[in-house]
């Protein structure tokens, strides 16, 4: 039997859908931020709690954080992961280091890798400071 | 309390894509109406009532009940019952000059087919006109296996 | 069945993009208004539900920042339906008929000018016959149009006059996108858009959030001078093959106007989710509204239709028209799908 | 007020890595036929159907329930379709049970089902967006940071998520349903598997299922009338808070000890470990066992690894944890929760096979999403609260 006559039993059907993204006002404004080389946090007009990066409200207190804070680029690790697993959407080199760092200053961590220490090394509790990509190379996107 | 306002541009915006070749399983009932499409045939399932549905469907609408096993060939011409005129085709169309979508109820079958029909012109179009399959120059086993529908008279 | 009233509710000015603000920053405001509006303390919201789309955003999981926009700490009760906000309030008030709470805030929102809405919802679609050939709204839309012309049901004048007659409502109210004085013969002497819609025919394209707190009786009363009751709601589904239905009608919304009650009193208006000025026409008839019931007197979603609030704004403009005393009885309808496939009926009296 | 309600039918599909022989209507009508024969009723018995499923992305199509109306009988019905993340299978089979306790309808069937093999999970789960640099990979890499916080404060020994993954991987084998079915698993084979996202190794994972469950909902009347063996609903409870606020405890989240607490509250149950049988609770990645224990308020906050290396979860346990072989073994994300509750009520029917906990009377069903932040659970039992 050729292979014209086997039953069609999957078919493939691409889907493509584009959009023009806005990250919204806060956010906006921690990434102007970055572009200058500054870590933008902000203050939520109730609690007074520092966000970062900033995502416009206050989860606790459902109001808008609006009081921008600059931070200081040191901070503790809070947890951390080994990535071994390659995926889509990431184009960092595995394997790497994950971790949750809370800046000082800030009430909540933000993700970032840890580099130019052995894996071994990071834990918990561990002081980090964040390094910058040469200017030439910033972009919106942080790290 | 602040109130960040809706008016004013963006500084940053970017372009975002979803975008994903998904592999569907077709099951016995599609497999068959696939298969037929590649080899240039029109099949409709008829439901317990003896209904022909075309594209052939596992589920009756009418009932929720399963259809039979039973196919029969429908077509390659049909009555147009509904049409709408694209003047200005998006890129993601079927055809990139004006054609209309249409539901097309082909010979043989109870239910319409939504798909193509390409006459050139709106004045060329009506309900009720008789069309048949133009079938694409390569046929896999997908629903753009069917190219268009044309006027009859004119094929 | 326990009697639930509708005690506030809130919406964003609906336009054309929301490019500035995100989804969480477009709500905020919204939740905080309806909240204050409706005499409930944030905290003592029984339940929450609301009702969007991955595919309006972009991405998996957008409903779920919205929790940020709620408040949801210390944890609250909450839920969401991937489907228009009107449905997001009837599980609120399913959650509310089973005495498990006795208020609920139910929101919708989305941002469709990040998109091409009209080829996104084509994804609605039987994803093995129908979707590969990208069969836009309008285009669907213009197929039941058709239907509707070719059996005499209406005519593209009548079209015409809905879509000028719901603009012209919309002058009224300064929360909609697309108002104004529109001349029938100018509007006929258009070119098609999508033969046999022109572009009055169809809606906007709009950004935007709505919310509705309800409450059972007795806490109704006790916080709302206007409380407007919910005196039937349901919701029913039609085939999903365009070709295996009789597009000019909606069985689904007759069923569900019978199950909720619609022909059991005298009705003053009706707010129709129907983004087509045709669909307009047909969801009149299952209905079985007269022709003198005043309908979309909010404009309708030919003034504005956020896509995933539309329908929830339906029952939020009707609350509010019977709250300011324009009337005691109203019908409000909310659709989803392709040419009105799925429809929910809601009956208000105040 | 509330009706009481009751599972009297339940279908599940045979999950698999790729169900090739179904298109997604199939799959689904697959459990929903199985729940209809199992409660010995037809399509027109049906009032309403409540669907339920993870992000469309993973299909490719926007509110597929709307194309799948005909394959779920639901033309001329009322049909919702619920989704909030991973615990949508839950909350989805809550809501259905509520159209029933609020006496709206009778009847009801709910569904849910993932068709992951259309896709890929790890796309549609991480999908990049513009001005966010992702660097964490999938569910896993989100999770992981968790475990390493609850094995930081917890002190467990390191092998505690192996013993979990070794113990669910041979119930699956019980569970003619299962996808994975791994014969000659071992610790060993466990511990020597790859680390994916340290601490998780693959072995400790889920995988990406195809799968659909379906249950059918009645009221009262019908139940005793149907003279079936029936899981009485007798409670069922909801909890969210934010992804990510300051101050938030990502390893032992408040909403899932609230949603806990008041559910056993709503049941009237004193002392969950002694008064529930046994438990279908939501385990994509082993560690989430003993953290669910101490969430679930079985075991005191950072002893629930205790409960894992006693053998407490074990199927032969004081409290049985997952003896279908849980999320580990069958993972079809949008009907994960769901297969959770549908388990649950399967012990207290006695209808759970050679996976059964004998003389069950009180069972748990659990499911978790989001960032941890999304909770659904029910207690069901053999008699009527």
């Amino acid at each position: 039997m050729s292979e014209e006559q086997e039953p069609v039993t999957r078919i493939i059907t691409p889907v493509k859908v584009d959009y023009e993204y806005t990250p919204g006002v806060t956010s906006e404004r921690f990434l102007l931020g970055l572009k200058q080389g500054k870590l933008l946090g902000a203050a939520c007009d109730e609690c007074g709690r520092v966000y970062i990066p900033p995502r416009g409200a206050c989860p606790r207190c459902a109001v808008p954080t609006s009081k921008i804070r600059e931070l200081a680029h040191k901070g503790t690790i809070i947890t951390l992961t080994i990535v071994r697993v390659p995926s889509d959407n990431i184009d960092v080199e595995l394997p790497y280091c994950a971790a949750s760092i809370l800046l000082d200053g800030a009430d909540i961590s933000m993700t970032g890798l840890i580099q130019e220490c052995p894996f071994e090394e990071v834990r918990i509790g561990m002081r980090v400071e964040a390094v910058w990509k040469p200017e030439a190379e910033w972009d919106p996107a942080h790290r | 309390m602040s109130d960040p306002s809706a008016v004013g541009e963006p500084q940053l915006t970017a372009a975002h894509t979803l975008e994903y070749a998904y592999k569907r399983s077709l099951g016995p009932v599609l497999s068959r109406f696939f298969t037929g499409l590649r080899d240039k045939r029109i099949q409709g399932v008829k439901t317990g009532a003896g209904q022909v549905l075309v594209p052939p469907a596992e589920y009756d609408p009418a009932t929720g009940e399963a259809t039979t096993d039973e196919f029969v060939d429908v077509g390659p011409g049909g009555v147009v019952t509904s049409w709408a005129w694209v003047a200005n085709p998006r890129a993601k169309h079927p055809l990139d000059h004006p054609f209309a979508f249409a539901l097309v109820q082909l010979d043989g079958a109870d239910t319409s087919l939504l798909h193509v029909v390409d006459t050139g012109d709106e004045s060329s179009m009506s309900t009720g006109m008789r069309v048949k399959a133009k079938w694409a120059d390569e046929t896999i086993g997908q629903i753009q296996d069917i190219a268009s529908f044309v006027p009859e008279e004119a094929s | 069945m326990r009697d639930v009233a509708i005690v506030s509710y809130s919406q964003t000015p609906y336009v054309r993009s929301e490019r500035v603000r995100n989804e969480v920053e477009m709500l905020m405001p919204v939740i905080d208004a309806v909240v204050e509006q409706s005499g409930i303390a944030r905290r003592e919201i029984g339940f929450t539900c609301s009702g969007s789309t991955d595919y309006l955003a972009g991405q998996s999981f957008s409903f779920v920042m919205a929790v940020d926009a709620v408040g949801a700490w210390p944890p609250i009760k909450e839920s969401h339906v991937e489907m228009d906000g009107a449905w997001a309030l009837y599980e609120a008030w399913v959650k509310i008929q089973c005495g498990e709470v006795d208020s609920a805030l139910a929101f919708s929102f989305g941002r469709s000018s990040m998109g091409e809405t009209a080829e996104t919802l084509a994804l609605q679609t039987d994803p093995y016959t129908v979707a590969p050939l990208c069969p836009d709204t309008i285009s669907m839309a213009a197929l039941q149009a058709r239907v509707g012309l070719d059996k005499g049901l209406f005519s593209e004048r009548d079209m015409a006059e809905v879509a000028a007659r719901c603009r012209r409502a919309a002058k009224d109210n300064p929360e909609a996108q697309l108002k104004g004085d529109f001349d029938v013969d100018k509007l006929l002497a258009e070119p098609y858009l999508v033969s046999p819609l022109r572009k009055h025919d169809c809606p906007p394209i709009s950004d935007g959030a709505a919310a509705i707190v309800i409450a059972a009786g007795d806490l109704a009363k006790q916080v709302s001078k206007k409380p407007v009751w919910i005196r039937g709601i349901d919701h029913r589904l039609d085939s999903h093959q365009l070709g295996s239905r009789d597009l000019s009608l909606s069985p689904s919304t007759e069923l569900a106007g019978k199950k909720a009650g619609v022909a059991q009193g005298p009705i003053d208006f009706a707010e129709l989710h129907a983004p087509f000025s045709h669909q307009e026409l047909i969801l009149r008839r299952a209905l079985g509204l007269a022709d003198d019931v005043l309908v979309n007197p909010s404009g309708g979603p030919l003034a504005a239709n956020p896509i995933m609030s539309a329908g929830l704004a339906r029952i939020g403009e009707a609350s509010r028209r019977i709250a300011a005393g324009k009337g005691q009885r109203a019908v409000a309808h909310a659709t989803s799908g392709p040419c009105l496939q799925q429809n929910l009926v809601c009956v208000l009296e105040g | 007020m509330a009706e009481h309600a009751a599972v009297v039918g339940i279908g599940q599909t045979k999950y698999d890595a790729k169900r090739l022989d179904v298109s997604q209507p199939g799959l689904v009508r697959e459990a929903a036929i199985r729940a209809l024969e199992d409660a010995g009723l037809e399509w027109k018995d049906i009032d309403a159907v409540v669907i339920g499923k993870a992000p469309d992305m993973f299909e490719g199509v926007m509110m597929p329930e709307l194309f799948l109306a005909e394959a779920l009988g639901g033309v001329g019905k009322p049909m919702l379709r619920v989704h909030t993340a991973g615990s949508v299978g839950g909350s989805t089979a809550i809501v259905a049970a509520s159209l029933v306790q609020a006496g709206i309808h009778e009847r009801v069937l709910t569904v849910s089902y993932e068709k992951q093999s259309e896709s890929n999970a790890m796309w549609a789960l991480s999908i990049k967006m513009p001005f966010a640099v992702a660097m964490v990979a999938g569910a896993g890499g989100f999770f992981a940071p968790l475990i390493r916080g609850y094995m930081q404060r917890s002190g467990a020994p390191e092998d505690t998520g192996i013993r979990v993954a070794l113990k669910d991987r041979q119930n699956a084998l019980k569970n003619q349903y299962a996808h994975l079915q791994m014969p000659d698993i071992s610790f060993d084979m466990i511990a020597n598997s790859p680390m994916l996202w340290d601490p998780i190794r693959y072995l400790e994972t889920c995988p990406s299922s195809d799968g659909a469950c379906a249950m059918v909902i009645a009221d009262a009347k019908h139940t005793k009338a149907s003279g079936r063996p029936a899981a009485w609903i007798h409670a069922t409870n909801m909890k969210t808070e934010p992804t990510l606020f300051a101050g938030r405890d990502q390893v032992m989240p408040q909403a899932g000890l609230d949603c806990s607490a008041e559910l056993y509250k709503k049941a009237g149950i004193q002392n969950p470990r002694a008064e529930i049988d046994c438990a279908e609770i939501y385990v994509p990645f082993s560690w989430f066992e003993p953290m669910w224990m101490e969430n679930l308020h079985f075991a005191p906050i950072n002893e629930g690894w205790k409960m894992t290396y006693e053998g407490a979860t074990a199927i032969d346990g004081d409290m049985p944890v997952n003896m279908s072989g849980g999320v580990l073994s069958s993972n079809a994300i949008g009907a994960s929760g769901m297969i959770r509750f549908a388990e649950a009520a399967m012990q207290v029917r006695g209808q759970a096979g050679e996976h059964q906990i004998e003389g069950a009377k009180k069972a748990l069903g659990h499911a978790y999403g989001g960032g941890s932040q999304y909770f659904s659970m029910w207690i069901v039992g053999d008699q009527p609260l």
